[in-house]
Formats: C-alpha cells, sequence, structure tokens
C-alpha cells in the first residue's frame, strides 16, 4: 500500500524490467524471436516458482537458504525410488522431502525462535550432505519414461508446463497475499511482529506457515528440475538461494519483511532471466558474462533505493512527518 | 509530579537574571528547516546563557527535536544562523558540535547494550578521540568511578550495560554528559524513565552544573517539571517561538499551555455514571513473588484509573491484564470464562483490547497502510472462508478514523506518513474495531502526544464508556486520570496502595502516590 | 585457575571450544594416531585459510551484516597474488592483499554509503569477483608460480612444531584481537555493531566505521587467498566454493552474534578449528567427506541456540525493562 | 546424560563401521571428485584389488575438480593416517606436487593415476593413451558428419593431464585429417553432467548449425545430449570417452555417435597392486599405459566390460 496515486502503485521494478526487455529486444540478436523469449520463459519458470517461496519468507522478515540443497536432495530421492514406484509417486516423494525440509526450518524458527540465517544455512549444509550420500556423489540416472520426461518437455495448450507452474505459481502468491487472512497475516508479522501479536496475531502459527508454503513452492520446482535433468544430481542448482533472493531484491521486495507481492518477483525474476540469455546470445565469454551479472544485480537495487526516494519526494507524495 | 516544585529551593538570585548581561554561550538566530512540504521551523531564536536552565517546550510536531538536531549538529539548517560564545559555527556534524562542547543526554537511551558501562561511559572519548589507540583516549577506571559517584550509580565498571534497570542507564548518560566540561548540555525528556528519586538526583546534578556555568536546554512535556526548574522558557508551535526565552518566572502554567496549543484546551470536567454490572474481575493477579495480588472488578462502561510512576508496575498490570505479558499467578475472568495467562489471541477473541505502552516497538505497523493499521485486530470479523472482505474492511477503517479524526485524512498513507500523535490513533482505532469489544485496556495512552490530540483520546474512550466498554487506564499523568477515570487505584511496587473515587482531591492522590513513591 | 575456566565458561568462545574437544576425543578414540602432535599441527596448518576468512566474517558480523563473497575473493586474491609474484617477486603477495581490500571497500561503500543490503551487495560483488579470476587467469586456469620455493618453505616447512603459515595465520588473528581491544577504530566497530545511532551521537564518523569493517573482512579474504598461494604453490581461479559458509558457521558457533555488537576472535578461530577437525577425522577414518557437512550443519544450528540463549535472555530481560519506561517518538 | 557418556556413545556408534587402527597395510586413495563415472569405475577397480591383496583403503574425495584446497587437506591427513603408499588424481597437477613432495619425504609411496602429479620421482604412473583416445573420437566424429562443418569442444577440467592430452589428441587429428570441419568452441569449465547441460544450451542458440560435439567425457556427453534434445536439435553428432552404464544406453539408442574408451577398471587394479609393491619395496612398472579403443553401435555388446567400466549398481 504504497502512499500516492496509482503512478506510485506499479513497482519501480517493473519499469526496469521492461526497460530492459526493450533494450535487450534492441541489442540483442535473435533475443526478441519467439523460440528465445519461450527459453528465457523455460528458464526464468524454476526460479519464478522457487522465488514465490522465497517471497514469502521474505514478507515474514526471514530468508530461506536451505533451497540450494532441498531441490537436489528431491532429485536424488525421486530418482532413487522412480523404478519402484513410477514418476507419480516419485514426484510425490521428491515434494514431500522439500516439504520436510520446509516442516524443519518452521519449527526451529518458529517454534524455537532460533535465527532464520543459522537455521536454513545448518539445513542448506545437512541437505547437500544427505544428498551427496544417498547418491555416492555420482548422479543416478533415471530411466526416461515419457511421464517422468512430461513436467520437462510437455506442453499444455502449446505453452511448456514450467511456463505453466510458474504462471500458477505466481497467481497463487497473488492470491495469498492480498486476499487471504493468512497473506495478510504475513505483511503484519512481517512489518511489526510484536505489534503482531499484541493484535491478537499468532506470529509463531504465521511464521511456521510461511515456511511450509515457503517449501512447497519449491517442492513443485524440484519436480520440474528433476524432470529436465533427467537425474539425480547432489550438486543441483546449489546458487539456488541467491538467485531467488537476487530476484527477489531486484523486484524491489525489501530483505527487512513487510512489503512485497507477487509482481515484485515476477519483475525481478524477469529481470535475471533475460540477463542470463542476454549474455549467452551476446556470445560473451563466461567472465564477462558474471562480470555483467553482477553489475545488473547492483545496479538495479541501486536504482530501486534512488527511485523510491526520489519519486515520492518529487511528487511530494512523502507529507513527512517532523522527523 | 507537583511535590517537585516545592523541594528546589526558590533562592532568589535565578529570577534577577538580566537578558543579555554576557554572551550566549549557544545563540540560534532566525532558524528554519522544512522537509518537502512541511515548514518544521519557519523562523526561531534560542539563547542558551552560561549558567542558566532554560526550558523548551512544545506540543509532538510543533519542531522541538529538528531544532535540537540543528543544535546538536545532527542536521543542517536551511535558513538562520547558529553561535557558539558569540562567533558564527556551522556544525557539519555531531563531531563539531561536541568539539564545540554541546553534549546530548538523549531520552531515547543512547547506550550500548553489549558493552560495560566503563566503554559506555568512555563513549565520547573513545568517538571523539584521534590517534589510534584506545586505551590513551579513555579516562582512568578511578575518574569513571568519580563520575558514577556524582550521580550515586552504585555499579561496577565491569558490569554489562544490559544488565542495568533502564533508570540506571538514563544516570549513567547522565553522569557520562555531565563529567564532559561541557558548554552546553541538552538534556531530552530525561526524567520519562526515572524514578522519584532518581529524578530528585537528576535535578541535583543540573544544579551543580548550572553553579559551574554550563549553559543547560531542558526539553520535557511535564510542564511542572519545567516551572520547578527553568530560569528561561521557550515554547515552540507551529515551527516558530509562542514564547521566546521569556523568564520562567514571569509565567503561568495556563499562560504557557495556552502557548503550546494555540487554542484554551479544558480538561474534560464531567463524565457520566458507568451502568453497574461487572464485566471483567481481575484476581490473585502478582507481577513479583514479593507483591500482594492485584484485586479488582471492572463495570460495564467504567473508567479504572492505574496510577504509578515509571517502575511502579501500573503498566505491567495493565499489560498482563490484556494477556501482552504473563503474570506470575492470577488472570482475568470475562464473559463466563478466564483468559489464559499471556495468551493475546484469547484475550481479543473475549474483546479485550490493548494500547501497548511502547507505539514504536509494539503499536504501529509503520510501513502498512492506515487500513492494515487499523484492521489488524479484527481481521477475523473481515474474514469468510479464509478470505478477507477488503471492501468492508476499508469501510469500517474509515468510519472510525473519520470519527477518531485522523489528520491528514488520507487513507492510503502509509503509518510512518503520520505525526506521534495520529499514530496513537491508529493503534486506539485499532482496538475499538475489536470484535464484541467489552473492555479496553491503554497503558500511557496519551505519552509523547501533542495536547490535541492527547484531547481527542480522551474523548474517543469517554464515548466508548458511554457505548459501554469498560477501560482501565495505567497511566503516569495524574491529571489525565482525575479528568476521565470512575475511580483510580493508586499502584506502587506492583501492588495496588490505595482507592480514590472521582473528584478525589487533586493534592490527596498526588499525597498517595508520593507517599507510594517515598 | 577457576578464574580463567569460569571466564572462559562465560565467554562467547564456549561452546566452539566443547565441540572441538568433543571431535577431538571422539575421533582419538577412533583412530590411535589423530590424537597426536603431528596432527594437531597438520590441522592447524590447513586449518589456516578458514580460520582467517572466519575472523574476517566476524567483522562484518559485528556490524550486522555478513559476507557471502570471502570465497570469491580469496580466490581472486590468490590469482591476483599469482600474477603480481610471477611480475615483481614477493612484493606481488601484497598486490593479492590489496584486492581483497579493493573488494572489501566496494562491499563497505554499497552497504554503509548506499545502504544496499549485506547479502545483495556482496553476492553482486561474490559473481563479480569469481567473474574477475576467470578473467585474469584466462578462463579459470591455475597460475603457476615462478621458482615458488621459498613460499611452499613458509607451508610445509617447520618452525617451532607448526608450519609457519600457521604460525602467520595465528598472527594475523591475534591481530585482530589486540586491533578490536586496544585500537579506536576496532573499539568503535563493536560500538557501531552494538547501537548504530548512539555511535553516531558520540562523535564518530559512523558511516567510515562500517565500511572500514567490510574493509577489514576484504582484507582477511586477500590474506586467505595468499594463504592459498602458499599451499597450492599457484592461484587458484576457481577454488574457494563453500568457504564463505563454513566461514559464517566457524564466526555463529565461535559465538560472534547475527545481531552485532558481540565479537569473538577466540571463538572464530576455534570454530574454524572445529570445522577443520571435523573433515580431518572424517578423511581419517575414510568416511565420506558428506557427513562431515550433515555433522557442520547440525552444529550450527545447536551453537547457534546455545550461544544465542543467554544473549537473548539478557535482551529480553532489558526489553520488559525497558517497556516500562516513557519513549518520545519525535 | 554425563559428558562422559554422551562421549562413550558416540565413539562407540563411530567405531562399529569404521576400521580399526592402522593394523594391516593401508594405501590411501584420494580422487578428484567421485560426482564423475571416470573416478567411480577407478575406484571399483582399485577396491577390488585392494580386497584381493587384504589391504585396507582409504578413499578420500575432493568433491569437484575446483576444491584444490580442500585435496591437498586430505592428502595431509592421509600422511598423519600413516598410509604406506598413496595413489593419487590430482585435481591439478602443478598445485598438488608440493603436498605430494611432503608425501615422499615422509617415506610414503605415491602412484599417479590418469591426472598425474607434477612430481619426478612417483613410484609409477598409470593411464590410458589420452591422445589416443582424443584421436579416436576425432576420427568417429569426423566421419560422422562427413567430414566438413562447424564442431563444438566440451574438453573437461584445465591443467588435468588426461583432459589436456585427450583434447590435444582431438584437435591436432582434426586439424590433420579433416581440414574442411572448424572448431567453433571449446569449454573447459565443465566437469559435471549439469554444468554441460547449461553450457549445451548456450550453444544451441549461438551456434545454430552445428554439425557435432566432443565431450571429453561420456558425462558431459549426457548433458550435452540432454540440452540439444530439449531445444529440438536433431541431426547433430556427438562422441564421447568412457562407457559408463548411461554411455551404453546412448551408444544403443544411436543418440551417441561412438566413444572412445579406455581400460578404467584395470587402470584401478594396476595403481593399487604398483603402490602395494612399492611400499613392498618389490619391483614397480613404472609407466603402465591401457590401450584406447573406439566403442560405437556395432560392437557396443561386443565389447568385454569387465575391466572397463564398474558394474551399474556400485557405490563407492
Amino acid at each position: 500500500m504504497r502512499p500516492g496515486g496509482a503512478l506510485a502503485r506499479i513497482p519501480v521494478s517493473v519499469v526496469i524490467a521492461i526497460l530492459f526487455f526493450i533494450i535487450c529486444a534492441l541489442l540483442v540478436p535473435r533475443f526478441a524471436s519467439f523460440g528465445n523469449l519461450e527459453n528465457v520463459a523455460r528458464i526464468a519458470a524454476i526460479l519464478a516458482i522457487v522465488s514465490c517461496g522465497q517471497a514469502v519468507v521474505l514478507i515474514l522478515g526471514g530468508i530461506e537458504f536451505s533451497f540450494g540443497s532441498s531441490v537436489a536432495l528431491a532429485s536424488v530421492v525421486s530418482v532413487m525410488l522412480l523404478p519402484a514406484a513410477g514418476p507419480a509417486l516419485a514426484f510425490a516423494a521428491g515434494i514431500a522431502t522439500v516439504v520436510l525440509v520446509g516442516l524443519v526450518n518452521a519449527t526451529l524458527i518458529a517454534a524455537l525462535g532460533l535465527p532464520a540465517v543459522v537455521v536454513t544455512l545448518g539445513t542448506l549444509m545437512i541437505g547437500h550432505g544427505l544428498a551427496a550420500s544417498l547418491a555416492g556423489g555420482l548422479p543416478l540416472d533415471a530411466a526416461a519414461s515419457p511421464l517422468f520426461k512430461w513436467p520437462a518437455v510437455g506442453e499444455v495448450f502449446g505453452v511448456p508446463v514450467a511456463v505453466v507452474c510458474a504462471g500458477a505459481a505466481l497467481a497463487c502468491l497473488w492470491f495469498i497475499l492480498s486476499r487471504t487472512e493468512l497473506g495478510r497475516r504475513f505483511y503484519l508479522v512481517g512489518a511489526n511482529a510484536p505489534a503482531a501479536r499484541l493484535s491478537g496475531i499468532g506470529v509463531r502459527a504465521t511464521t511456521f506457515a510461511g515456511y511450509l508454503i515457503a517449501g512447497v513452492f519449491c517442492g513443485i520446482a524440484s519436480v520440474i528440475l528433476t524432470s529436465r535433468v533427467g537425474s539425480g544430481q547432489p550438486n543441483l542448482m546449489s546458487d539456488l538461494p541467491f538467485q531467488t533472493i537476487a530476484a527477489c531484491a531486484i523486484g524491489g521486495i525489501p530483505l527487512t519483511g513487510g512489503r512485497g507481492s507477487a509482481l515484485h518477483v515476477l519483475a525481478g525474476v524477469a529481470v535475471i532471466a533475460m540477463l542470463n540469455n542476454a549474455v549467452v546470445l551476446l556470445n560473451f565469454p563466461v567472465a564477462a558474462q558474471q562480470l555483467l551479472i553482477a553489475f545488473v544485480i547492483v545496479a538495479s537495487v541501486l536504482a530501486q533505493k534512488l527511485a523510491s526516494s526520489s519519486l515520492a519526494v518529487l511528487l511530494g507524495l512523502r507529507w513527512r512527518s517532523e522527523p | 509530579m507537583n511535590e517537585l516544585a516545592d523541594q528546589v529551593p526558590d533562592d532568589g538570585e535565578r529570577n534577577s537574571m538580566t537578558k543579555d548581561s554576557r554572551t550566549a554561550a549557544v545563540r540560534a538566530r532566525s532558524v528554519a528547516k522544512s522537509f518537502g512540504a512541511t515548514k518544521a521551523l519557519r523562523a526561531v531564536d534560542l539563547d542558551l546563557m552560561p549558567g542558566e536552565v532554560h526550558a523548551l517546550l512544545g506540543g509532538n510536531g510543533a519542531g522541538k527535536t529538528t531544532l535540537v538536531k540543528i543544535l546538536l549538529g545532527a542536521m543542517r539548517p536551511d535558513k538562520g544562523t547558529i553561535e557558539v560564545a558569540g562567533a558564527p559555527a556551522d556544525f557539519r556534524s555531531v563531531r563539531d558540535a561536541i568539539s564545540a562542547g554541546i553534549f546530548p543526554i538523549y531520552q531515547h537511551l543512547s547506550q550500548f547494550p553489549d558493552l560495560t558501562v566503563r566503554e559506555n561511559l568512555a563513549a565520547f572519548s573513545l568517538g571523539m578521540a584521534k590517534g589510534l589507540f584506545a586505551p590513551r583516549a579513555m579516562p582512568s577506571d578511578a575518574v569513571m568511578q568519580g563520575w558514577l559517584g556524582d550521580v550515586g550509580l552504585p555499579v561496577s565498571l565491569d558490569a554489562l550495560c544490559r544488565e542495568l534497570s533502564t533508570g540506571e542507564m538514563q544516570l549513567l548518560e547522565i553522569a557520562r554528559a555531565s563529567a564532559q566540561d561541557a558548554r552546553v548540555l541538552v538534556l531530552d525528556e530525561p526524567t520519562a524513565a526515572l524514578t522519584h528519586t532518581e529524578s530528585e538526583v537528576l535535578l541535583a546534578t543540573i544544579d551543580t552544573l548550572r553553579r559551574k556555568g554550563t549553559a543547560i536546554l531542558f526539553i520535557s512535556h511535564k510542564l511542572d517539571e519545567v516551572v520547578a526548574i527553568a530560569d528561561r522558557i521557550t515554547v515552540i508551535r507551529d515551527g516558530h517561538c509562542a514564547i521566546a526565552g521569556a523568564p520562567a518566572a514571569q509565567l503561568s502554567a495556563p499562560e504557557i499551555v495556552l502557548a503550546m496549543v494555540g487554542k484554551d484546551v479544558q480538561p474534560i470536567t464531567r463524565i457520566s455514571p458507568h451502568a453497574g454490572e461487572v464485566v471483567a474481575q481481575i484476581s490473585g493477579l502478582r507481577m513479583r513473588p514479593e507483591a500482594k495480588p492485584v484485586e479488582f472488578s471492572v463495570a460495564r462502561g467504567e473508567i479504572v484509573g492505574l496510577a504509578g510512576i515509571i517502575g511502579s508496575g501500573a503498566d505491567q498490570i495493565a499489560c498482563a491484564i490484556a494477556g501482552g505479558i504473563r503474570p506470575l499467578s492470577g488472570g482475568v475472568h470475562i464473559g463466563g470464562h478466564t483468559i489464559p495467562a499471556g495468551q493475546r489471541k484469547a484475550a481479543v477473541a473475549a474483546g479485550i483490547g490493548f494500547v501497548p505502552t511502547d507505539r514504536h516497538a509494539d503499536g504501529v505497523f509503520n510501513i502498512l497502510g492506515v487500513v492494515h493499521n487499523t484492521s489488524a485486530a479484527s481481521l477475523s470479523s473481515n474474514v469468510r472462508w479464509g478470505l478477507v472482505n477488503t471492501g468492508g474492511e476499508h469501510m469500517a477503517a474509515h468510519d472510525i478514523l473519520q470519527r477518531i479524526g485522523l489528520h491528514p485524512f488520507r487513507m492510503d498513507y502509509e503509518a510512518a506518513n503520520f505525526s506521534g500523535g495520529n499514530q496513537q490513533k491508529l493503534v486506539v482505532a485499532r482496538n475499538l474495531l475489536i470484535d464484541g469489544l467489552n473492555l479496553l485496556v491503554m497503558s500511557e495512552p496519551t505519552r509523547g502526544v501533542d495536547v490535541a490530540a492527547r484531547r481527542a483520546i480522551h474523548e474517543i474512550v469517554l464515548e466508548a464508556s458511554e457505548a459501554g466498554v469498560a477501560v482501565i487506564v495505567a497511566s503516569s499523568d495524574i491529571d489525565e486520570l482525575l479528568s476521565i477515570c470512575h475511580r483510580i487505584l493508586v499502584v506502587q511496587n506492583h501492588e495496588i496502595k490505595g482507592a480514590f473515587e472521582r473528584g478525589a482531591d487533586r493534592q490527596h492522590v498526588i499525597g498517595a502516590l508520593a507517599g507510594a513513591a517515598a | 585457575m577457576t578464574a580463567i575456566v569460569s571466564r572462559l565458561v562465560r565467554s562467547r568462545a564456549s561452546v566452539a571450544a566443547f565441540f572441538l574437544l568433543l571431535v577431538w576425543c571422539v575421533f582419538g578414540l577412533v583412530n590411535v594416531r589423530y590424537f597426536t602432535l603431528a596432527n594437531a599441527a597438520s590441522i592447524a596448518l590447513q586449518m589456516s585459510v578458514l580460520a582467517l576468512l572466519a575472523t574476517g566474517q566476524m567483522f562484518a558480523l559485528t556490524v550486522r551484516g555478513f559476507d557471502i563473497s570471502v570465497g570469491a575473493v580469496a580466490a581472486l586474491s590468490s590469482v591476483v597474488a599469482a600474477l603480481a609474484w610471477n611480475q615483481f617477486g614477493p612484493a606481488g603477495l601484497l598486490a593479492g592483499a590489496a584486492a581483497g581490500i579493493a573488494v572489501g571497500t566496494i562491499n563497505g561503500l554499497l552497504v554503509a554509503v548506499v545502504g544496499v543490503q549485506p547479502i545483495v551487495a556482496t553476492l553482486g560483488t561474490l559473481i563479480g569477483a569469481r567473474g574477475l579470476s576467470l578473467l585474469i587467469s584466462n578462463s579459470g586456469q591455475v597460475v603457476p608460480l615462478q621458482s615458488p620455493q621459498m613460499i611452499l618453505g613458509l607451508a610445509y616447512g617447520k618452525w617451532l612444531g607448526l608450519a609457519p603459515l600457521a604460525w602467520l595465520a595465528l598472527a594475523c588473528v591475534a591481530f585482530a584481537a589486540l586491533m578490536l581491544r586496544y585500537t579506536l577504530l576496532g573499539r568503535r566497530i563493536v560500538m557501531f555493531g552494538s547501537n548504530p545511532d548512539a555511535a553516531r551521537l558520540v562523535g564518530m564518523n559512523a558511516m567510515a566505521v562500517h565500511v572500514a569493517a567490510y574493509q577489514i573482512t576484504g582484507l582477511f579474504a586477500g590474506l586467505a587467498g595468499l594463504a592459498m598461494v602458499m599451499r597450492a604453490g599457484g592461484g587458484l581461479p576457481t577454488d574457494g566454493g563453500g568457504m564463505a559458509l563454513q566461514s559464517i558457521a566457524s564466526a555463529v558457533i565461535g559465538g560472534t552474534a547475527l545481531t552485532g555488537g558481540i565479537a569473538s576472535p577466540l571463538g572464530s578461530v576455534l570454530g574454524a578449528a572445529f570445522i577443520q577437525s571435523l573433515a580431518s577425522g572424517l578423511n581419517m577414518s575414510g568416511i565420506s567427506p558428506f557427513t562431515a557437512e550433515i555433522a557442520i550443519g547440525a552444529v550450527i544450528i545447536t551453537a547457534s541456540s546455545v550461544s544465542i540463549a543467554p544473549q537473548l535472555a539478557g535482551r529480553l530481560r532489558a526489553r520488559v525493562r525497558r517497556n516500562r519506561e516513557t519513549k518520545n517518538d519525535t | 546424560m554425563t559428558l562422559k557418556k554422551a562421549l562413550m556413545a558416540a565413539a562407540v556408534t563411530l567405531v562399529a563401521f569404521t576400521p580399526s587402527g592402522a593394523s594391516a597395510e593401508t594405501i590411501g586413495f584420494s580422487v578428484p571428485s567421485l560426482a564423475n563415472s571416470f573416478w567411480v569405475s577407478a575406484t571399483y577397480g582399485v577396491q577390488k584389488a585392494a580386497d584381493a591383496a587384504g589391504v585396507e583403503l582409504v578413499i578420500v574425495d575432493a568433491g569437484g575438480d575446483a576444491n584444490t584446497v580442500q585435496q591437498l587437506s586430505q592428502i595431509q591427513d592421509l600422511i598423519q593416517r600413516g598410509v604406506e603408499a598413496m595413489i593419487v588424481g590430482a585435481t591439478n597437477g602443478e598445485s598438488v606436487a608440493p603436498v605430494v613432495e611432503q608425501a615422499l619425504a615422509a617415506g610414503i609411496k605415491v602412484v599417479g593415476l590418469s591426472s598425474l602429479p607434477a612430481n619426478k620421482d612417483l613410484s609409477a604412473t598409470v593411464g590410458a593413451d589420452h591422445y589416443d583416445m582424443g584421436k579416436l573420437q576425432a576420427e568417429c566424429l569426423g566421419s560422422a558428419i562427413g567430414g566438413k562443418g562447424e564442431v563444438a569442444m566440451m574438453a573437461g577440467p584445465q591443467g588435468q593431464f588426461w583432459s589436456d592430452r585427450r583434447a590435444d589428441g582431438f584437435r591436432e587429428t582434426i586439424a590433420a585429417e579433416y581440414p574442411d570441419i572448424t572448431i567453433v568452441a571449446e569449454s573447459r569449465l565443465a566437469d559435471n553432467r549439469n554444468d554441460a547441460l547449461r553450457v549445451a544450451e548456450d550453444w544451441t542458440q549461438r551456434f545454430p548449425d552445428l554439425a557435432g560435439v566432443y565431450s571429453a567425457t561420456d558425462d558431459m556427453a549426457a548433458g550435452v545430449i540432454g540440452a540439444f534434445d530439449a531445444a529440438g536439435k536433431t541431426g547433430v553428432k556427438f562422441s564421447a570417452s568412457n562407457l559408463s552404464p548411461t554411455a551404453q544406453e546412448m551408444i544403443k539408442s544411436g543418440k551417441l555417435a561412438c566413444t572412445s574408451i579406455q581400460k578404467i577398471v584395470a587402470q584401478g587394479t594396476a595403481a593399487l597392486n604398483a603402490a602395494l609393491a612399492a611400499a613392498r619395496g618389490e619391483k614397480v612398472e613404472t609407466n603402465v599405459v591401457t590401450p584406447a579403443l573406439l566403442v560405437a553401435a556395432d560392437n557396443v555388446n561386443s565389447v568385454d566390460l569387465s575391466d572397463v567400466v564398474a558394474p551399474a549398481d556400485y557405490r563407492p
């Protein structure tokens, strides 16, 4: 609920994302082609779904590192159960694994009140250790039955499954945050937990639900990722936590809690996905790719900071009480 | 706290000060400062004479704190000049002000909780010293032990600061600032956290500093404190000086209030009697093992005051009644059943509202909008099958905020945009919207709030009581309780020491409170 | 004696000391050659990189932030040092440390001046440092040192029982401890971490102190890079993965508070010693290193709950008391 | 539970599943990464020989080709463990040389396996003719794409003896025998399937008309093939080395044109026996090179796999 008219209601990051798209479409060859954009959407889908989970936790004022290994653990579990249980059950087991990790985080953070950074850092390491021990280091190959492959290559009305899931995840996040009571409680607890408690809101229960929902989002993404890689990989996307935090930060979700929406997540993920794609199409060597990605992450967060303060002052929206 | 008035000796020498017999320690001339559209300070003059206590009064949002921040170098004025001992001074940072001899005692405790008393005492020297090594910059232990002696604070230098009580921390800060040979000492609401005895120590320290020739700027809301100690008074209203450094002796309390508020604010004198039957029964409530359990009942529409100075436990009792904190024993019996101790969720369900003492930490959702703030405690009444009815929620918030007089009336603003008084209105409105509200508990409801907002909050409380809501108000502000309560219970050491019906004599109640405090 | 024990127990480092002792006892029972001086010396050498990173991380944690770029910065510094060594000889090592300070300065400016969240700022420099390492080592090739004998002597020689590199690392950590206690900058860093607003009010240049903390973190990442060069005899552009998280783990297990204001150099070293002892114990018993990760993850969580508990109780008591006094909001 | 009881319980559990102290001869084995099918098969060979000789084997895995500092620590731990001899597969030949020197100084015999430490006085070096394996891939891939067109190289980690030699073999044979084939890209960063997948996805965009892809190992080939499948690029030919179960399936399904293989298990067994002989002071064959041979669809079922690759369900 930002102050001022409709103009201030559009997050700054959406403007950045649109500008970025225009720049890429003009400068980067073959960027705007349908094939490439579909490829970008496919890559961005998984990041978007997990970023929805990260967004819920960030709005609560917490943080979630353990995605970096829970996805890998789910892929190992799914592939190990595949021969016995078949794709559907194996994927269900994968989702259950990630939700279980979310449950552990939720209990330690909400019930025991431990700091989120340390807890999720601990479960990140435990998760990776488990995944690597189960798989014995070597990726486990999966007998690629069509159903197993469907999440990665399948399409619904011509749209890749992953992109459909991402759309559903973003819509679901929007619905939870803006329509449901639970979503409202995420904002209240994230903005001022003691005040929320004194307003009769179950802070612990809300925090618990937040980390659980984050686990569900991440579980769904792990299915698509496992199917896409076609194997149980102990080191699958180990930089996922940082990618999702960067996406939310670029999207304009403050890490201090109380603010953020599905639109922010979409904008942040779009910028990162377009960026990763553009550097490849521009045939940058890996070193230059990483330098450019680093520059854009910091620049867009910088733009957020400058924009939010000057824009508001510019439009005289900020009627500042005497400081 | 009027009993302070007759404590400080009324020596004649203080009143004979002529206006500019000596050069001012610090002189501010036509200082102006605005933030975007708001003009915090229009044109303010202030002279701080050496060896004189200059009180600075003003409602919340009048520009008081802005002026102080400019004097302390934390903020630069848009227009106007600052002179130190006659020479013009341009403070770029707090460091410049301190090197010019201007030291702050902040009411927002500026302590380092994780460090020892020694490091806190030496904070200024550690902050200001040049060079590389710390030990040389720090005063010796013996010297610092002496500082503690001056303010009568019997703590060891190795104790961790966070283990001290709030009052002890405040004395630590006073000891630290008064030990620097300051040209000017700025005290911002220093007595707020002090018990009666600690306040006495502060006033004695101020007196010794005044004799040493230090100029003292004393900022406070408490009129009686100011009248007792100030040589000269400045009142700021809407960014300019309603009273500019007039000698205290020539001013009467009503004159000062008029200057602060601009219109004559009459305290509420008559309230309607309350209906008879008991709504809530507080039984066996103990906050300290040694305290006698608190027993009292509140009738429908009755307003009960818990009078107690800071540290008396009045606010803790109120918080325990509302389920904010868990008492050692006892609880509240309301609507046919007893609320589990310390369960705020159950208390809200039973219709118990709570306005906490600390608006910032426990009250306001700073970065959320007005509607979210107002509907926070009554979410369940706007929700069907887990979905929030945003339309109904907006309307309910709109009505209550209109009734309560939120200013400026912008439903799309974030809470951070409002003044302290209006933020408190948001917190009160939130509790009034609680579904089936039958008991409203408030702790220091009008502290740090401008006089106009204070009056508005009192009217809301009366309106609620007339609508049949029982109210418990814990406060250290006797005039507030005398004007709105049917009954006042005096609290000391977490026990109820006495009770007064409405209309009791003011001095009598203060005596009981002072007695309680002695 | 009891005074020392009670001071240790009360001190922040007691948790790390306990787990270190536990690891040594457990593996000592399992493998007769673990509980020997030679192995202790070997572990002391192996942990030099992590100890330097953990001490650096402690400074970032003390000012209420953290730095996930330290692993990549160490790798970058090792490459810069190797290249400069081949160009200008031993003086080149200074270039490695300078690279660390440079990235630390960027982190400091982003966090303290611009106000970017620490995790986002250091994520940016993490990716940037990795890219730079690849760039200057023509996409990931190890940069061998020319005539490395003298420098290798530091890592594999023996001096009073320990390798010189181990002594150097401990000296740097001791420097950090002394600096925190006896210099103005050190005291101001702790003061800033404990209460940033109060720090401004007592006249220090709070922003400069905040930047300095990240510069020191960067410096120690650079020193860790030099330690890597000494051990591997060359710059390792793609190494250092996972070291950042381990350095945070070491500092947290060592008692440095995530909420700032409490720094424990001894704790950071003991935390690093614990993690390295655990890894070595598992290596020697042939258990897969992945179980080490599970153990470290579990210990971080228990250590944080143990070392946070007294602090939480203290803060809670102070908060309840603070609730009772007035709070003027303007 | 008092501290003493906790310690005892922990100790008992640990003793339960770890071999006791160094009673029998102990051989150490340091591998760069067990997430690589070559090293899994090599470990199988070494373990098989160790069990046969009744010798205790201590395996340490650096967890990735980039984790040189980790490997240095692990080799030092093996020295502390007091192993009689050790087999080393280096993450980087130059970087591990100093610590191997320390092992030699401690009287421990060191045998280099496939990725050789850069020390002079190793007891023995065991490997395959990696140059030849590169050459075989070049010949097979060259003819498969009809001798002309663009080719990309997923050449494996830089600074490891086997990948450098194999890439040279491929590059030089292409230059000599297929002048019309141009190598448009060579990635040295990927060392496992997932990295290869990500790099190959880039290639599907950057080089639309790529004809063939050389992969240093079958793991990488699986990633590359996965990427090109997902991008719907048919008609691109792939060659690889080593014959892990995944590679066998890819050859049978026709996705992989051919793979040059080396007897990995045989190399592991040879390395263990050389280390054991050196430890016992017996004569050691200083340079063991197993021949390379080409496997394609036609001979994939007939080739004897026993000493080429570990059984599918083997976990180190």
